[in-house]
């Protein structure tokens, strides 16, 4: 079998599990899942065995043809492609894995567990992707089986709401990108991945609008500001759909497209992805301090960790010295994949722990309602502590070195930049520390948290998995670097990697400033320690989280249904009523006019007669 | 300036307007279908006229159609006239106007 | 034997068979047999249709003489490219609408069937037809039942609605139909005969003026059957009135009419007079239908209603898709109407299936029918997903291509209809979510209380997954009809420039 | 007098050529004769004798058809026989045949004589079979005054029913005033061309060939054309054309249903027949007559069918719509001046109308109730539920007086509209287009009212149940009619075949 | 002489026209009819149609203006009406005689066209009797033929309006 093949069995196990799934496995939902989740081993083998085979490798083929419009499909394998298709089909595997416990219960498994394989399907077809429009494609394939899972819970509002939000606010990006794939079709030729650089190497005119447009896609999925809003609430899905789909993998497929088409890169649109990503980091990480709920946390949390790879790929390229002399590196594309490798883990790690809690505790997801679990639920307060750690920068733990590739990046070009992801990497050990804190520490808060107790074998493994991941996952050479052997050294080579202990220093310092900050302001128990010790704080981060929330609400309610009845209203009066109505009414007043014509005297009609006579003998008699 | 082709049609013609004229402004149905009966008059004449200036026969013997044609319709008339008045107890035109609209 | 003739007679030979007195037992069975034969012939004709011999692209010709000959009418059958997947959309909707109206248990089901049968009948005639004026008659004979069955069968406003119907309608087509004269006679042929006026207009050609005459007549008399914005605001009416079947014949197949005259007949004859109006078209269609049209559907609170505003609406984008006036657009068209034709008739008939069970339209008495009816809601959120243009459903590759064409013509305007992708994503998923998700309503409460809701039973299921199943065929394989689309289209548009810039790479 | 010149005369008197007329005066003698020799009871067959005896004679027509006196002037240049007049005679005994049909139905409600009512339409129809075919100003007037009177009797037939007589008598008056203005107009022309004055004046001034060549000689008279348009006038009157139409609701209204019926099909079409041979003899003077007439089919259609737009009265209303029906002929009137094929356009049209005017005249005879002339929308309510055959009639009837596809009516107006294009008329295509339009809104209101549920007020305990319209049971020979009627305009729709043969279409 | 009798028998003609039409008494009306179609019949003698006039007589007098006078008197209306006609009428009259009048003298003034100068000195062809024989039994054979028919449904028709028949004049 060669590796063609290879990729599209990977590509299209899932699709068969999830058409198997929809057609006979409705009322089955064990079934399905054992099925679902085979097919997700499946793709993980078929992953690693494309990825670590060596073998690269395009292919495409015409999909349909209309005059001079010929739409292909294809793949396009490369290491960047081989690191996206890995990383999916390994937390892929591990979400399913645990997914069999967390959703044992669940009354509407099946749906579930097809959601999960029509998402494993659109997303591997994201990263195989050859070309614009079939990335195109599956991009909006990936948004309607997030939409399907975040409607799990259907029955309530607030789900379905979430829902719908998360479709349109990506369909709002998508907007954007489909423009940006038509003005690159016209423009350039082609969408072709393989043949863009060509046509580019060849002086093609640049455009600034291009990637701009395509961008929109980007922050459509990637959640940046300001079409971030959808994401929180995205959380109303089942805790590992979070993981799987609203951390590690679609969101960062953003990323992934931006990595894509970073020929198409122009500096003023990296400038303004840049500050795009900046911003959107900032702005959550502060979100994520006055969150409650233990998954809000978390997506505030993957919020601003998505803004850090946006601003990393916005920071462009860097010229660095290798062996001697100096190349020109993808600085971005490197850093920000990188980023996006260890964040798939830790952040699944963290939100699969954070379900392994939730569903521990019953469905509690206040943080504040929990306590004292580290005694109930060792294992996965222990691999959750790892993700903090990760996430905070610990050394030597796979957040610590990307992000410091991020902030390197960052020191060298642009210095605001660097001390605004300085002051989010402070923020972040911050909350992260609070939230592990309050969770685990300190006595249990709620009867839902004294009967807590830990999931089966399908939980705590892909927590270990994961916590393993996160641990090694910055190893990307060297010793230490089995995880990835040589197999994505053409992504691994473009990381910016500072040298020096200046790092070292500064990412401890961040740690202990964050952690000790966190520390100081909170102590385990039923309420939040920043409101009773600085109320103003508290009330302004608050203010900031909710702005946007009311903006978009304004914006819905009071903007765009009025202004839809508005034009509903108008059409009814003025068209359909007006002039219509108008028209017919005073046809039918002619109509009567002439109906009043027979009034029933003889002498009348004579009248018409005598007109009749004298208009026709006047006109043939030349009077008129 | 003897009597000619003109002076007869004069007479048809006023004839012919004198009764239309009576079709318009009278009520009672009989008057009214005595001035059609003019009307048709004054056609024979100019049909007489024609036929006498022109020295063609044919508009002799259409005035004997007419006055064949004109004694049925009188006929059928009237007996319409006679049963409406039979129901109505008129003949004036403007009573008999249950048929409008 | 001529299988086209026979897809055109058997409904109506049936039709009259039961006027005529079949016993009112046999009427069920034979009305399968009647719904069934068209779409049978239809699937049969399509795999033939590859390897058949074909004159000017037409394929299975064959001529009748009906009795005008000497006018230059005759009726002749045969199928190219651009009618060959409507005419297998119409068999296949047909059935469907068929097999929902004989498990509907309407009042006077016998009458109802009759109607049905001429509709689908005329439907499959419209399509078949290679004389311009047959095509134009096969309509007229699906519109009349459509008229009477709103009337008898239909719900709120049926009285009204059907009125309005009938005279916007009569207008479009009285409009047509002196477009159709005029071309019978500017073009020299003096005949109706699409394949002998073709020839004629490129031996002589028709001046620029009365093309530009011509075609603004025609434009918009179809656009008026299509509803083209602001001729369009007997379409929601109508629709909302409609009975299922008939709403799922005519928003599904029969208005495709306009549309399909349009591409077949107004634009290969009268190039330059498209030429004239495109702007204009593009502009109504893209501001019109795409964008007031799209805004007013989210204003609906009317379920029905709301389906047939935006049936409106993506009329809007087929309208733009015509405006390009390239091989692209007019291919992307009309596989958009195919798949269009299968996505509102799977809408309409899903929201009767609705209406059944939450007896009313109003979204906001609606709410958590999901409990009840799951695959209900599957279908229903698979339907409005297919109509929002979701890839995987067949409409997406048309709105694709269509936008990919509008894009040199009319940029500015292609970004305003994408913006209408934005738009009906709103209300589609908000009535989805309206119906089927979040806790339920008082009023949904105690309709519950006297009726409790069933899902799907397999009578409304199978004719929802004959349309589903071709929505996600063709979704999937658009190969399935692009070939013979795109064939027929690039031999009907010789002039199609060549807009492809310098340096086209692979793709 | 030379017996020579008579024996020459009497060779010219080819009567073989008018053995239909002929036949047909026979009949209305037989059923005279047989109302005087059977006794009382047995007079019940009297009616179908004559309805027997139509058909008989239609059979010989179509089978002598294609005669040798076809295309020949016979009886001294009184006839000229041409295939449009045989196509004529046809439709005016197929036209008598429903009539006598009709008239079986609505006269067993009333207790009228019921001979009298046969012999008289089966001499009109004689008359107006020779009008098609007259030649000459005599035989015009006096075939057309037989019609005339014919119909004064017929319109006022229940004489019981006042309005039955009103309408009479406004027919009356309002016929006399037409025949006086023709007759003016007719003396003129004679006048005219028989003037020793003019150039190339003729012997024989009444004969419409000898006419045509006075008036091509002398294009310029305005005493001729005077003539032609009083004659035009009375002509008008006959079909209801603006502004001679006037007269129609009201008639329509009061006359019995299938006299109605027999007005709206047969004598119109008489009028078109006299119509489409004046325009031909009237040809130098051109544009004097296409103007004139399209002013009228403007005017007619557009009037036509404004007034019916808000009519409720079905008798009235189908009487205004048979206006609308007389513009769009007038169109195909004109635009058979330079078209050869419009002639068999409106022979189509004719044949056409005539079956959706005899479906839907049918059932109206049986949905009226005693009083004839009041026939309301509102009776027509669930006309097609309690009687479906009724109303599938009706439907078709209506449909394909609207001119709808893929009923005959549709047919008969797209060749007019043909014939209109080729002959360039867009003016008058625009109206006719509007004209329809405006049309199906009141077809359609009909039909609404037979076929679509309507609000009824609840009726509540006490109140007297609002009571059922009387409807009739549809009897064998009315429902052969109005069956062949409602087949025949949907057959014709679909194809046209031999029809269209005949027609010179094919 | 003629002219003289001719311009004597045009006013009595018109004049009584005129009686007829404004004269408010039906019988009136009717006598003022029977006196204009005695002109006519002068009319028709000075225009050598010697049958025509006798025949005016015999049948429009004789026949139609007594068919007249025995309905009117059958329908008792000798009173007359009190206003022949309303002043609106009279108005529209008046407009309407005023329109025709002036079309008629258009026409009129074409007539002159059509003077041909050795008419007035020959015999009529009205003069001759046969001609008239001549022409009803050849040419006009037919037309006499529908004649009878036409007279026989007249006929027919007064039979059905007029006669009694039973059970018929209960019905309202």
């Amino acid at each position: 079998m060669d590796s063609t093949q290879l990729a599209l069995i990977t590509l299209l196990v899932p699709l068969v599990s999830a058409t198997v799934i929809a057609l006979f496995l409705r009322r089955a939902g064990a079934v399905a899942s054992y099925l679902s989740t085979v097919a997700a081993a499946v793709v993980a083998v078929t992953a690693v065995m494309l990825a670590y085979g060596g073998h690269r490798f395009d292919v495409s083929a015409e999909w349909f043809t209309f005059g001079e419009f010929t739409l292909s499909l294809g793949f396009k394998f490369d290491d960047l492609a081989a690191l996206m298709l890995t990383i999916v089909g390994v937390v892929g595997f591990c979400v399913h894995l645990f997914s069999l416990g967390y959703m044992h219960d669940d009354q509407d498994k099946a749906r579930f567990f097809g959601g999960l394989s029509v998402f494993m399907f659109s997303m591997i077809g994201i990263v195989l992707a050859d070309n614009l429009f079939m990335m195109f494609i599956f991009w909006e394939l990936v948004g309607f089986s997030s939409y399907l899972l975040i409607n799990h819970y259907c029955l309530k509002q607030s789900a379905a709401d979430a829902a719908k939000k998360a479709f349109i606010v990506n369909r709002v990006g998508d907007f954007g990108f489909l423009i940006g794939i038509l003005m690159c079709y016209w423009h350039y030729g082609t969408v072709d991945l393989n043949a863009l650089p060509d046509v580019i190497a060849g002086g093609a005119m640049m455009s600034i609008a291009i990637p701009l447009l395509l961008f929109c896609g980007a922050m459509g999925k990637s959640a940046q500001m300001p079409l971030h809003i959808w994401l929180p609430d995205a959380m109303e899905g089942p805790t590992p759909v979070s993981a799987l789909i609203h951390a590690a993998t679609m969101v960062a497929a953003g990323i992934y497209m931006l990595c894509r088409i970073e020929v198409l890169m122009v500096a003023d649109a990296l400038n303004v992805i840049m500050w795009v990503g900046t911003i959107t980091a900032v702005y959550a990480a502060l979100c994520a301090i006055v969150q409650s709920d233990i998954k809000k946390v978390l997506a505030y949390s993957t919020l601003s960790q998505l803004g850090y790879m946006v601003a990393a790929f916005g920071l462009g390229s860097l010229v660095v010295e290798h062996d001697g002399s100096e190349v020109l590196i993808a600085a971005g594309v490197g850093a920000a994949m990188f980023h996006l490798t260890t964040h798939a883990f830790f952040k699944a790690l963290l939100f699969l722990g954070s379900g392994s809690v939730i569903h521990g505790c019953h469905h509690e997801q206040n943080i504040f309602k929990m306590g004292g679990l580290l005694k109930k639920m060792p294992l996965t307060a222990i691999t959750m502590l790892i993700g903090v750690l990760a996430i905070s920068g610990l050394p030597f733990l796979s957040g610590f070195y990307s992000k410091d590739s991020i902030l390197h990046l960052a020191q060298e070009k642009n210095a605001i930049v660097f001390g605004l992801l300085v002051f989010t990497a402070v923020v972040t050990s911050f909350y992260m520390v609070r939230m592990w804190r309050i969770t685990f520490m300190g006595e249990t808060q709620s009867d839902a948290a004294e009967k807590a107790h830990e999931g089966g074998l399908s939980m705590t493994l892909p927590l270990v998995l994961l916590a393993v991941l996160s641990i090694f996952g910055g190893y990307t050479h060297g010793p230490l670097g089995f995880l990835y052997g040589h197999s994505f050294d053409g992504v691994w080579s473009q990381i910016p990697h500072a040298s020096g202990a200046g790092v070292f220093i500064m990412s401890i310092a961040i740690l202990v400033v964050g952690a000790g900050l966190a520390f100081a302001l909170y102590k385990p128990g039923p309420s939040d320690g920043l409101a009773t010790k600085m109320p103003a704080a508290f009330i302004g981060l608050t203010a900031l989280k909710e702005s946007f929330d009311k903006g978009y609400n304004y914006y819905v309610a009071k903007v765009q249904d009025r202004f839809a009845m508005l034009m509903n209203f108008l059409e009814q009066i003025l068209l359909a009523g007006l002039i219509i109505r108008g028209l017919a009414g005073i046809v039918g007043l002619f109509g009567l006019g002439a109906r009043a014509l027979h009034v029933g005297s003889l002498h009348a009609y004579v009248y018409w007669f005598l007109l009749g006579a004298v208009l026709l003998w006047g006109f043939a008699g030349g009077l008129f | 300036m003897s009597v000619g082709l003109t002076e007869y049609l004069t007479v048809a013609v006023v004839l012919f307007v004198i009764g239309f004229v009576g079709v318009l402004i009278r009520k009672n149905t009989l008057v009214i279908y005595m001035c059609l009966e003019l009307m048709l008059v004054a056609s024979t004449i100019a049909f007489v006229a024609f036929s006498r200036f022109n020295g063609t026969m044919d508009g002799n013997v259409f005035v004997f159609f007419i006055l064949t044609v004109a004694a049925a319709e009188v006929a059928v008339g009237l007996a319409i006239i006679v049963a409406l008045f039979r129901r109505r107890q008129t003949v004036q035109v403007e009573e008999l106007n249950a048929l409008k609209n | 034997m001529d299988l086209l003739l026979i897809a055109i007679v058997s409904p109506l030979a049936l039709a009259l068979a039961m006027v005529l007195g079949l016993p009112k037992a046999l009427t069920r069975n034979l009305a399968y047999v009647g719904f069934a034969i068209p779409a049978i012939i239809s699937i049969v004709l399509w795999c033939q249709y590859g390897d058949a011999a074909k004159v000017s692209t037409y394929a299975f010709l064959t001529t009748y003489d009906t009795g005008l000959s000497k006018l230059g009418i005759n009726l002749t059958l045969g199928l190219n490219g651009i009618s060959m997947p409507l005419f297998v959309m119409a068999g296949i909707v047909g059935l469907a609408a068929g097999l929902y109206a004989l498990q509907s248990g309407a009042e006077r089901l016998h009458t109802y069937v009759v109607l049905l049968l001429i509709m689908q009948g005329g439907l499959m005639g419209v399509f078949a037809s290679v004389d311009v004026f047959f095509f134009y008659f096969f309509h007229e004979l699906a519109l009349i039942p459509t008229f009477i069955m709103v009337g008898i069968w239909g719900g709120r406003d049926r009285n009204y609605a059907a009125m309005k119907m009938t005279i916007y309608l009569t207008v479009g087509a009285m409009l047509s139909l002196l477009g159709l004269i005029a071309i019978y006679y500017t073009s020299g042929a003096k005949t109706f005969d699409m394949i002998a006026l073709r020839e004629a207009v490129l031996v002589e050609g028709i001046s620029v003026g009365i093309q530009q005459n011509i075609f603004g007549m025609l434009m918009f008399g179809f656009g008026v059957l299509v509803s083209l914005w602001p001729l369009h605001t007997w379409a929601p009416l109508g629709y909302g009135a409609a009975p299922s079947s008939v709403a799922m014949l005519h928003a599904g197949v029969l208005k495709k009419f306009g549309l399909y005259g349009l591409i077949q007949v107004a634009l290969p004859l009268l190039p330059q007079g498209a030429e004239h109006w495109a702007v204009i078209l593009a502009t109504l269609a893209v501001v019109g239908n795409v964008l007031i049209v799209g805004i007013i559907t989210m204003a609906q609170r009317d379920l029905k209603q709301l389906v047939g505003y935006s049936s409106v609406m993506h009329m809007g984008y087929a309208f733009l898709g015509v405006a390009c006036l390239s091989v692209v657009g007019v291919g992307g068209v009309v596989f958009m109407m195919v798949a269009h034709g299968f996505s509102a008739a799977l809408l309409f008939l899903l929201s009767t299936s609705i209406h059944h069970r939450t007896q009313t339209f109003d979204l906001d008495e609606m709410g958590g029918l999901v409990k009840h009816a799951p695959v209900l809601s599957a279908f229903f959120v698979a339907a409005t997903l297919a109509s929002i243009g979701l890839p995987g459903f067949a409409n997406f590759w048309g709105e694709l291509t269509i936008f990919v064409a509008a894009w040199k013509v009319f940029p500015t305007l292609t970004v305003i209809a994408i913006l209408g992708v934005v738009i009906s994503a709103i209300y589609g998923l908000r009535a989805a979510a309206r119906v089927f998700f979040g806790p339920q309503t008082e009023a949904f409460d105690k309709v519950l209380a006297e009726k409790p809701a069933t899902d799907l039973t397999w009578s409304e299921k199978l004719p929802a997954l004959l349309l589903l199943v071709a929505l996600l065929a063709l979704g999937f394989w658009p190969k399935l009809m692009t070939d013979s689309i795109n064939d027929s289209v690039t031999a009907i548009y010789p002039a199609a420039e060549a807009v492809v810039p310098t340096d086209v790479a692979r793709n | 007098m030379p017996t020579e010149l008579l024996q020459q005369a009497a060779a010219d008197n080819h009567w073989a050529a008018i053995a239909p007329e002929l036949l047909v005066g026979c009949l209305a003698l037989l059923l005279l004769i047989l109302e005087i020799v059977l006794p009382k009871e047995r007079q019940e067959i009297i009616p179908s004798v004559a309805i027997v005896g139509l058909l008989g004679i239609l059979g010989g027509l179509i089978f002598n058809y294609h005669s040798d006196y076809v295309g020949q002037t016979t009886f001294n240049g009184l006839l000229h026989h041409s295939g449009t007049g045989q196509f004529l005679r046809l439709f005016f005994l197929m036209a008598a045949t429903g009539v006598s049909v009709l008239g079986v139905v609505a006269l067993k409600r009333q207790a009228m004589p019921k001979v009298e009512f046969f012999a008289i339409t089966l001499v009109v129809t004689g008359a107006m079979m020779l009008l098609g075919q007259s030649n000459h100003f005599v035989m015009l007037f006096v075939a057309l005054e037989t019609i005339t009177v014919g119909f004064y009797v017929l319109v006022s037939y229940t004489r019981t029913n006042p309005l039955s007589l009103e309408a009479g008598l406004k027919y009356l008056i309002m016929g006399a005033l037409s025949s006086g203005i023709l007759l003016f107009g007719i003396a003129l022309l004679y006048g005219a061309a028989g003037s020793q004055a003019m150039m190339a004046s003729t012997t024989d001034p009444m004969n419409f060939e000898a006419l045509r060549i006075f008036l091509y000689a002398n294009p310029n008279s305005p005493i001729a054309a005077v003539g032609i348009v009083l004659v035009l006038s009375g002509v008008a009157f006959k079909v209801g054309a603006v502004p001679f139409q006037i007269w129609i609701p009201d008639v329509y209204q009061g006359a019995p249903t299938p006299v109605s019926a027999f007005l709206a099909i047969a004598s119109k079409a008489a009028g078109f027949a006299i119509l489409l041979t004046l325009v031909s003899v009237f040809d130098a003077y051109q544009s004097l007559v296409v103007t004139v007439l399209s002013i009228m089919a403007i005017a007619t259609i557009i009037f036509g069918n404004m007034a019916a737009l808000t009519q409720h009265n079905v008798k009235r209303l189908i009487g205004l719509s048979g206006v609308s029906h007389a513009g769009y002929l007038l169109i195909g009137v004109i635009a058979a001046i330079h078209v050869p094929f419009a002639l068999g356009a409106i022979c189509f049209y004719l044949f056409a109308y005539m079956l959706g005017s005899f479906a839907v005249f049918g059932v109206m005879t049986h949905v009226s109730g005693a009083d004839d002339a009041d026939q309301d929308l509102d009776h027509y309510t669930d006309l097609a539920k309690t009687h479906p055959f009724l109303g599938a009639v009706l439907g078709v009837g209506l449909g394909s007086l609207a001119g709808i596809p893929p009923l005959a009516g549709f047919m008969g107006k797209l060749l007019i509209f043909l014939g209109a294009f080729e002959a360039g008329l867009y003016g008058l295509l625009a109206v006719a287009v509007v004209g329809v339009v405006l049309s199906i809104y009141y077809y359609f209101g009909w039909i609404k009212a037979a076929f679509f549920p309507q609000w009824r007020p609840p009726v509540f305990e006490g109140d007297d149940p609002v009571p059922e319209p009387p409807r009739q049971t549809v009897g064998m020979p009315a429902g052969i009619l109005l069956a062949t009627a409602a087949l025949a305009s949907v057959l014709l729709g679909f194809y046209q075949g031999p029809l269209g043969v005949w027609l010179g279409l094919s | 002489m003629a002219d003289i009798l001719f311009y004597i028998f045009a006013a009595m003609t018109i004049g009584s026209a005129v009686a007829v039409v404004i004269n408010p008494n039906a019988v009136n009306s009717a006598l003022a009819f029977l006196v204009g179609l005695l002109g006519v019949s002068g009319l028709f003698v000075l225009l050598d149609s010697f049958l025509l006039a006798v025949l005016m007589i015999l049948v429009y007098a004789g026949a139609v203006v007594a068919l007249f006078l025995f309905i009117i008197m059958l329908l008792d209306m000798q009173g007359g009406e009190r206003k022949p006609f309303s002043r609106p009428t009279a108005v529209a009259g008046f407009i309407g005689a005023a329109l025709l009048a002036v079309c008629a003298t258009s026409l009129l003034q074409g007539i002159g066209a059509l003077e041909t100068a050795e008419a007035g000195s020959a015999i009529g062809v009205g003069a001759n009797l046969k001609h008239y024989a001549d022409q009803l039994f050849t040419t006009y054979l037919l037309p006499v033929q529908v004649v009878g028919f036409l007279l026989l449904i007249a006929m027919l028709g007064v039979i059905v309006l007029s006669k009694k028949f039973e059970g018929l004049e209960d019905i309202k």
